[in-house]
């Protein structure tokens, strides 16, 4: 066992190498790098939007940059060092978990990772715990009454929530409860209220929940569905086994049956999903609902990071959420010996 | 003023388009889009902050928003540029104080000048903004002079425009990436109360203000406190518009304009919404044509190509007629060439005329209009015409040239939005046998294309403003046509042009400028070098109407500005939500 | 009461009415789609002129043909053109829903996007196609679109899941680290890069979400695989002297598609709303492809335009709705414990 | 005596296929009656018809137990019944036991929740339980997930389950098919214990009629799904009336005559065989347990070992090693087929030798995998060891192969969870027999099979013998089926071979006490 770890650990460093080496590999490759960026960002000239906005200042920037500027600019970005020496540098402070400085932001990727991190985790968190503490139940409440009225009409149910795009859900509530148009019931934006510091503790905790409401209603209503039909499918699997009767025999309730016999051998399609679910919940998921409910969290830093190339983010982010994600692999893997005990690693099929 | 008088009189009250006895107090709230993640507006990184440059820092000159280009003391209370034109010496006004009561001196102006153009972590525009200056001398604690490398018509003016900032803000041996964080200390109205990075500043007008009583400051500035509210998405931006997050709005989507600014808050007065003229110049949008392919070379075929844009069409269905035609590269000023030339153009033109086509010397070259009711086959008629003389014909229900090599080209556009616009044009030119390809690319893309040229057509703004420079070689000249990078987009190289630009280097005073602007108008809309877009000549704006505005508009401004500079409380209206 | 196990289990199906009932009105609805050229076109079906018929909805015919002024291809809803299909016993057929997927109304009396009318029954999209027409195009673009792309992604991760799960060790340890670097590639600067290349296609679209698509599924087969390779009936597969693949597929497979049932449908829808994915990069298809993605996309950024997106919507929720009752169907199908 | 369960015109269905029709008895407090029949009579549908533990099943007819009418009563009366009035034992220990936890955790689970017993209590008594029923080592087996256990320990564990509650009936379906003969009267003292202490009443099935002349109070007899005969033992075995109950009756298994032994060339044999798994014992150490130690066998063709033992000594795990089913690891020693040697074999080579040596499992229920048919699963083997038969033909001998273990022909469709016990043993024979290999480990193939059909299947194995010389390793505890079918037996304990030799050597005189103690059990 504990070579395994120690195996599945070791294992971790050349996928990390791996992964951060085709990342910066095709990151040379991509067209329009920092540079470019900025260069677009400092001149802003000559892209419109619907019309162009009328001026009424000076167009004096407007005349590009220099090439002597330009090539300070990479110097300055460190592309005037050869691929092959940046990439050993970057792989050298990743091992002494120093993420490097942002192109485009004055923190380090480190302090920028972390000061996303409460809008990720309020977000992330709940996201993923709803969603398994609503889908699970539901779930096997499905599976117990299959086919029946209850089934069906909890089925269209998180199916009409899978099928509504998120930012349109998103949207339908900003309108809906956000006080522009119809109900004034919940905030617009933000984790907290502007005057959040002031406030006594219970109403910290009551205005966050307050806040975090309708994007988490938002990111939910979408996740239920696939998670809530997985558990239903693989309960109805194991419910007519043998010891289930056994169990029954035994005069266990019900409930018993269902969420300790049937759900341990039920749990491990369950729990592969966790690492996915876990690291999205951070990492993807939530870029609508952090755009919309102007949430900055990491969602909107990494697809900032990649539009912008802000590369330093880009492939520190990805070191942090690989290992994470890696380390969640692992975890998931270890809970399936734990689950069950037939289950091993060994060389199988001779 | 550059190249005519000011306006105001060295002893003028207040600009006439404040009201001088405009109540103090009172909050406005504003909106402002994306983050930010730094308060220091100079560096090159970071996401700013949008109300510091604007309220905490000041220049040493002001300049009204009722003359193209004119400025009135602030810091400096008196400038002076040497005979020779090779350097410009500032008097600071004994009074100016920063915020901290500290007297602003001529070395805090040297200090923040260097600070700007050398300091790595500053944005390399204000190194490029200054590059005609060789140093800065602090002459004494009063006067500071500027050197010029050469002679340049605007430079003391653009000078004038620089932030000043005291020297304890840096501490010694820091750069300004160190002070990311940390709010300049300038001398302005405002003093940034609390911040929340990314999503809220407040700022309280400082009560000891020093120049408050200045001319140039009377009747401004109004409100006790000042918010900027961050929002990521423009969908929840508005509905927090409409909840009452914020008390300003400026819209610049025609579509959401006509559609989403409705409602009972509309209906009985709470939010007003306004369409607010201004004269700021508009430039000219269009589809440019990349003269480095050979398939625009000819002027009728890009002229056809104008004729068969359909603009009316487009404005109708897709921008509720908000929108006017773009017919000049000096669009809605008194740049804009239109009828026949006057004597003065002519006396610019005249020397080229050989060099030029005829069309240059009739009545300025206007885009076509389609009569709605009817359509435009009237035009496509007209520019199938234009392109049989220019030699091409119809083969297999195309348009083919004399090698039988189909008119095929693309249009590179960075977002969807264009994709729709050039919609109906697809269409429209698919019936007079040409293929048009719409490319969409990632922004980054799309730079990097425009840099190389490397497209058939895409959609450019030739920005213009109340006083052209520069600018125009940059946009027009062989020089740029040939530099990878510049903004010379169409690759327009013409001798005859490159005369006419020779008029923006230097000149004398403003009529001059006016006749080389329209000269330089005529002779390129007779190019026919872009299909020309539109333009707005009034802001979209709404706001709750709690606030009282002065009778008179600014001419050049824009809604934001001119709400924080000139708008008070209404005392009754209630304030807090 | 001896049924071969196919007819059994299309027995089970059956019995799962709404399964059953479900992959009738899914069947139908694409099959209307397949005839989508016929219902919703903006060449007519056949024109009289001048004595003569036309085909148009099988071949071009130049303005000129009709008396017009061009000679490249009729514009057959110009009111010029119609006019002259109307005059001199002239006639002229047209589809039901005189629009096809890319056909602009020129003349809609309101600015587009604009509301359901006579004319166009669902309304119009934001540069003024008809909503109904794409979706009857897109909604057959899509789900062929979705069903490639679900077998080839589902195949792909039944396969390497189940060898992951299958043959434990090394095998596991080496093709799990390879597909987690795999994973770690950043999909959209791929996208990005190739698309500085190539001109964005369904094509390459498919290509490239079949190459990340399978690796959510990998891994719920793997487990299914590592959980039901210790089981005594693979030990009594083995002791037959079967060889590894057939033990896989044979024995192991069926008891491990629990969780590839499950997301079958899911993986459809995906696959559908995938289309739309990367569009804000300019990556996904090109606006004039027919697809529900893009509809959904322009419902997004004309939210007032309630009919694009409400239409989409319904359409979407439908198609989900079938999918995954068949899905159910099939689930019972292949659960042999019951009936 | 009043009757405490009370069975009327009980019927059940699958479907539209009636299994159990109109069946009547009763059970009256404090006594055991015993239910036999044929394999496939429904026996086991009607004893989980009492508790209505399958959901599939629809029946009719009346249940009484004390006031309750179970066939229509609520689920939660029922609950408070299952376990604390009426405890069941299953009859596949295997697939009965939920894999994931320990039987541990699953005997403690009923003294909570019925008992109401603490935590350590419960696995106080939990051990006592397992003690009680002979398993060696108990507070080592407690901790044991059921895959760790024998046939035998496992139903013990299951068994110890049933009685956890005292229930007042004890529904036992086949309690003691996996014991050898000292477990199986041990388990039947303490059934005897249970009954005088707490008036328990027994229900049991079983195909052994000796058992049920030993122990049972009454007998009901069923056949194809109806109850056929009813009544004391004594008289019923007496005097039956019923032809089939006559039938059941004359079918015990006679001795067979066992050709003399001459020596024959080894076909199978085994040197220094010894096996250990490893035990996770916490995250960090494996711990090797010994199971199988140094043996040394050999097989002549077209003969039969007999490996006998007591439940948990290492039987099946020896069987496995030999046919090389156990991961490599686990194993050391040599074992030789036909000369060459099967524990150098990989792969592939490995895979087509497979077909010279087939297996029976112990739990049949287990091996056959639960989305094939039966003809599926037979047909198999011959699909990939003679590749050269036409469908048609593969599709005939599977037909011939199931109605040489009576099973007939409509079944082929069929999926394992729709057969009783003794067809699913019969189809897990058919096959591993339809291969004709060389060798053949049986693992306890009758256990499940009433009188008539072992000797139906003895004797298609020694006929297959006769006629391919097939040789067999035969399991059993059944010491009469050993000595009408094996030449030579060897008695395993604890993982070692204490005896060894020709079969009526070691019947008529054995050295080690611990077979004359087995011997002297089984043939009283
Ligand atoms: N789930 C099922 N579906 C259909 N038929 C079934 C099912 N379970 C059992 N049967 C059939 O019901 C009949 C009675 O089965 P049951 O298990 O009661 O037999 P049994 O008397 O216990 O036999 P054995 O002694 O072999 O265990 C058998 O013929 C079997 O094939
Ligand atoms: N996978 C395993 N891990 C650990 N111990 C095991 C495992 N399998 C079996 N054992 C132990 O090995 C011993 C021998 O088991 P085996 O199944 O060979 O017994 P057996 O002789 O066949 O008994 P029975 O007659 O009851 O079937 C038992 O004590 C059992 O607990
Ligand atoms: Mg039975
Ligand atoms: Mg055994």
């Amino acid at each position: 066992m504990w070579r395994y770890i120690v195996k599945r650990l070791l294992l971790m460093i050349p996928t990390l190498v791996g992964i951060l080496a085709i990342t910066f590999a095709i990151i040379q490759f991509v067209p329009g790098g920092p540079v470019e960026q900025i260069v677009q960002q400092l001149t802003r000239s000559g892209v419109p939007g619907e019309t162009a906005v009328a001026s009424t200042q000076l167009i004096k920037g407007a005349t590009g940059l220099a090439p002597d500027e330009i090539q300070q600019l990479k110097k300055l970005y460190g592309f005037d060092k050869p691929p092959l020496t940046r990439f050993g540098e970057m792989v050298w402070r990743f091992a002494r978990f120093d993420l490097g400085e942002s192109f485009f932001h004055h923190q380090s990727v480190g302090q920028l990772i972390v000061s996303k991190l409460p809008v990720s985790m309020s977000i992330g968190l709940w996201t993923f715990f709803i969603t398994y503490l609503v889908c699970i139940p539901l779930g096997i409440a499905k599976a117990v009454r299959d086919g029946s009225a209850f089934d069906l009409v909890s089925s269209t149910l998180v199916l009409v929530g899978y099928a509504v795009p998120g930012f349109v859900l998103g949207v339908a509530l900003l309108v809906l409860f956000g006080g522009g148009s119809f109900f004034e019931l919940f905030p617009l934006r933000g984790l907290t209220s502007d005057n959040w510091a002031t406030l006594p503790w219970w109403h910290k905790i009551t205005d966050y929940l307050w806040h975090i409401t309708l994007p988490i209603t938002a990111s939910v209503v979408g996740n239920l569905a696939v998670m809530t039909l997985l558990t239903k499918n693989v309960f109805l699997e194991e419910i007519r086994r043998q010891y289930v009767y056994t169990a029954r025999a035994k005069g266990l309730a019900e409930r018993t049956i269902l969420y300790k016999h049937v759900f341990r051998n039920a749990l491990i399609p369950l729990v592969t999903g966790f690492p996915a679910a876990f690291i999205g919940a951070f990492f993807t998921g939530s870029l609508l609902i952090e755009t919309l409910f102007s949430l900055d969290g990491l969602g909107l830093l990494s697809y900032e990071s990649v539009i912008r190339r802000d590369y330093p983010v880009v492939m520190g982010s990805l070191y942090v959420f690989t290992l994470l994600g890696l380390a969640a692999k692992l975890l998931s893997d270890l809970s399936y010996l734990w689950i069950d005990p037939r289950v091993s690693y060994e060389e199988g099929g001779q | 003023a550059l190249g005519y008088a000011p306006k105001y009189p060295p002893n003028f009250a207040h600009f006439d388009y404040v009201n001088p006895e405009a109540p103090k107090g009172g909050r406005l709230v504003l909106p402002a889009i994306g983050s930010f993640d730094t308060l220091n507006p100079f560096t090159l990184k970071g996401d700013k902050e949008s109300g510091v440059g604007a309220l905490v820092l000041e220049t040493l000159m002001a300049q009204s928003s009722d003359e193209p280009f004119s400025q009135y003391g602030l810091i400096a209370d008196d400038e002076a540029l040497a005979p020779d034109g090779l350097s410009v010496t500032f008097h600071i006004n004994p009074k100016a104080r920063f915020q901290n009561g500290e007297r602003i001196t001529a070395a805090d102006v040297a200090f923040s000048f260097n600070t700007l153009t050398r300091d790595p972590a500053a944005s390399p525009n204000y190194r490029f903004y200054w590059t005609d200056v060789s140093r800065v001398v602090v002459l004494d604690a009063s006067r500071v002079r500027f050197d010029f490398k050469r002679k340049n018509a605007e430079l003391h003016m653009i000078l004038g425009q620089l932030p000043v900032f005291a020297r304890s803000w840096i501490p010694k041996g820091k750069t300004l990436a160190d002070v990311a964080t940390s709010v300049p200390v300038g001398s302005g109205p405002y003093r940034l109360a609390v911040y929340d990075l990314g999503k809220r500043t407040e700022f309280t007008r400082d009560l000891h203000y020093w120049a408050a009583n200045l001319p140039i400051r009377r009747g401004m500035y109004n409100f006790d406190r000042i918010v900027f509210r961050y929002y990521q998405d423009d969908t929840a931006r508005l509905e927090a518009f409409k909840a009452g997050e914020f008390d300003l709005a400026s819209e610049n989507v025609a579509k959401n304009w006509a559609r989403s600014y409705r409602g009972s808050k509309f209906d009985d007065g709470r939010i007003v919404k306004k369409e607010l003229p201004h004269s700021n110049g508009a430039g000219m949008q269009g589809f440019v044509f990349n003269l480095r392919n050979p398939l625009f070379h000819d002027r009728r075929v890009r002229q056809a190509l104008v004729q068969s844009f359909d603009f009316e069409w487009v404005n109708k269905q897709l921008f509720y007629g908000q929108y006017r035609r773009s017919p000049s590269y000096f669009t809605n000023s008194e740049l804009a060439a239109s009828g026949l030339p006057t004597p003065d153009e002519l006396a610019l033109l005249e020397p080229l005329r050989k060099a030029l086509s005829q069309e240059v010397f009739g009545p300025a070259v206007v885009p076509p209009v389609t009569d709605l009711s009817i359509g435009n086959r009237e035009q496509l008629k007209a520019a199938r015409r234009l392109l049989f003389k220019a030699g091409w014909r119809y083969e297999g229900g195309r348009l083919v040239d004399q090698n039988g090599r189909p008119f095929v080209f693309e249009f590179l556009a960075f977002s969807r939005a264009y994709e729709r616009i050039v919609a109906k044009w697809q269409k429209d030119l698919a019936k007079i046998g040409i293929t048009l390809n719409v490319r969409v690319v990632d922004p980054a893309i799309f730079q990097r294309r425009t840099n190389d040229f490397a497209y058939d057509m895409t959609v450019v703004v030739y920005g213009a403003s109340q006083s052209p420079g520069n600018e125009q070689l940059n946009f027009h000249s062989c020089a740029a046509a040939r530099t990878p990078g510049s903004n010379n987009w169409a690759g327009l190289c013409d001798p005859a042009v490159d005369a006419l630009l020779q008029n923006f280097v230097h000149f004398d005073d403003r009529r001059q400028l006016v006749a080389a602007s329209r000269a330089l108008d005529r002779v390129l809309r007779a190019g026919y070098y872009v299909v020309p877009n539109w333009y707005l000549p009034y802001h979209r704006v709404a706001w709750w109407n709690r606030f009282g505005q002065p009778a008179i508009l600014p001419k050049f401004y824009d809604p934001t500005g001119w709400a924080i500079e000139t708008w008070w409380a209404k005392p009754a209206a209630k304030q807090e939500r | 009461m001896s049924l071969s196990p196919g007819r059994r289990a299309w027995r089970r199906f059956k019995q799962n009415r709404r399964g059953y009932i479900s992959l009738w009105v899914f069947t139908v609805l694409f099959a209307v789609s397949l005839f989508a050229e016929v219902l919703s076109n903006d060449k007519p079906l056949i024109v009289h002129y001048g004595g003569r018929n036309y085909y148009p909805i099988l071949f071009d015919y130049n303005e000129t043909v009709f008396g017009g002024d061009f000679d490249t291809p009729t514009d057959y809803l110009d009111p010029y053109i119609r006019h002259r299909f109307v005059i001199d016993g002239n006639w002229a057929v047209y589809a039901p829903n005189p629009y096809s997927y890319n056909t602009l109304n020129n003349f809609t009396a309101t600015p587009n996007p604009a509301a359901p009318s006579k004319a166009n029954l669902l309304g119009t999209d934001d540069r003024g196609r008809d909503v109904f027409a794409r979706l009857l195009y897109g909604f057959r673009l899509s789900v062929l679109f979705a069903l490639v792309l679900t077998v080839v992604g589902t195949l792909i991760g039944i396969l390497l899941g189940a060898i992951q799960g299958f043959f434990g060790g090394r095998t596991d340890l080496v093709l799990q680290r390879l597909s987690e670097i795999w994973g770690g590639l950043p999909e959209l600067y791929l996208l990005i890069i190739l698309s500085s290349f190539f001109n964005p296609s369904l094509g390459l679209l498919l290509v490239l979400l079949s190459l990340f698509g399978w690796m959510g599924l990998a891994d719920y087969v793997r487990a299914e695989f590592l959980k039901n390779r210790q089981a005594e009936y693979a030990l009594a597969a083995r002791a037959l002297g079967l060889s590894n693949p057939r033990i896989m597929w044979r024995h192991l497979l069926p008891n491990s598609l629990t969780p590839v049932v499950a997301f079958l449908p899911f993986r459809v829808s995906g696959a559908i709303l995938a289309l739309t994915s990367l569009d804000f990069l300019g990556l996904g298809v090109p606006a004039s492809t027919p697809s529900l993605g893009e509809l959904l996309s322009q419902g997004k950024d004309n939210l007032d335009a309630w009919w694009i997106a409400l239409s989409t919507f319904l359409v979407l929720t439908v198609t989900l709705l079938l999918l995954i009752f068949i899905g159910e169907g099939l689930r019972a199908a292949l659960d042999t414990r019951k009936g | 005596m009043s009757e405490l369960l009370t069975v009327e015109g009980l019927s059940a269905r699958f479907g539209q296929q009636r299994v159990v029709d109109a069946v009547s008895f009763g059970v009256a407090a404090g006594e055991k009656v015993a239910l036999v029949g044929e394999s496939g009579s429904g026996k086991t549908v009607t004893a989980q018809a009492i508790l209505r533990l399958n959901p599939d099943v629809a029946l009719s007819g009346t249940v009484r137990y004390g006031r309750d009418e179970l066939v229509a009563a609520p689920e939660k009366r029922l609950r408070q019944l299952r376990g604390r009035e009426i405890g069941m034992i299953f009859q596949e220990p295997m697939t009965a036991l939920n894999p994931v936890y320990t039987v541990g955790n699953q005997i403690a689970e009923v003294l909570q929740l019925h008992l109401g017993l603490d935590k350590a209590a419960a696995r106080a008594e939990a051990i006592r339980l397992l003690a009680r029923t002979g398993i060696a080592e108990p507070e080592r087996k407690i901790d044991a997930f059921p895959f760790q256990l024998s046939g035998g320990q496992r139903q013990r564990a299951m068994i110890a389950m049933a009685l956890a509650a005292h229930p007042k009936l004890l529904i036992a379906d086949e309690p003691t098919t996996a014991l050898d003969v000292t477990v199986q009267s041990q388990i039947l003292e303490l059934l005897a214990d249970l009954q005088r202490e707490d008036g328990m009443a027994v229900l049991f099935i079983t195909h052994d009629l000796n058992l049920v002349r030993r122990f049972a109070d009454r007998v009901v007899v069923m056949q194809a799904g109806r109850v056929v005969e009813s009544g004391a033992v004594d008289k019923v075995f007496g005097q039956p009336s019923h032809p089939y109950t006559r039938a059941l009756l004359a079918s015990r298994p006679v001795p067979l005559a066992v050709a003399p032994m001459e020596e024959v060339p080894a076909r199978l044999a085994a040197r220094q065989l010894s096996v250990a798994f490893t035990r996770r014992s916490g995250w960090f150490r494996n711990e090797p347990v010994p199971i199988v130690r140094d043996v040394a066998l050999s097989l002549p063709a077209g003969q039969t070992l007999g490996i006998v033992g007591e439940s948990g000594s290492g039987k099946t795990t020896l069987g496995l090693a030999l046919m090389r089913l156990l991961d490599a690891g686990a194993v050391s020693g040599e074992i030789v087929l036909d000369g060459s040697r099967l524990d150098a074999l990989r792969g592939e080579a490995l895979r087509r030798a497979r077909r010279d040596f087939q297996v029976v499992f112990q739990d049949p229920y287990a091996s056959l995998s639960p989305r094939l048919t039966v003809g599926e699963i037979v047909g198999e083997g011959l699909a990939l060891h003679q590749p050269e038969l036409s469908p048609a033909e593969r599709h005939a001998r599977v037909v011939a192969m199931l109605a040489e273990v009576g099973l007939d022909e409509v079944v082929l469709d069929r999926y394992p969870h729709e057969f009783s016990g003794g067809q699913r043993q019969r189809i897990a024979i058919a096959r591993a027999v339809i291969l004709r290999p060389k060798v053949l480990l049986l693992d306890e193939p009758t256990s499940a099979l009433d009188a008539t059909l072992q000797k139906q299947v003895i004797e298609l194995l020694l006929d297959l013998q006769a006629r391919y010389g097939i040789s067999y390793l035969f399991i059993s505890h059944d010491l009469a089926v050993i000595r009408a079918l094996a030449h030579r037996v060897l008695v395993l304990k604890g993982g070692e071979v204490i005896e060894h030799g020709a079969t009526p050597t070691v019947f008529a005189s054995p050295r080690e006490p611990y077979t004359q103690a087995l011997l002297a059990a089984a043939l009283a």
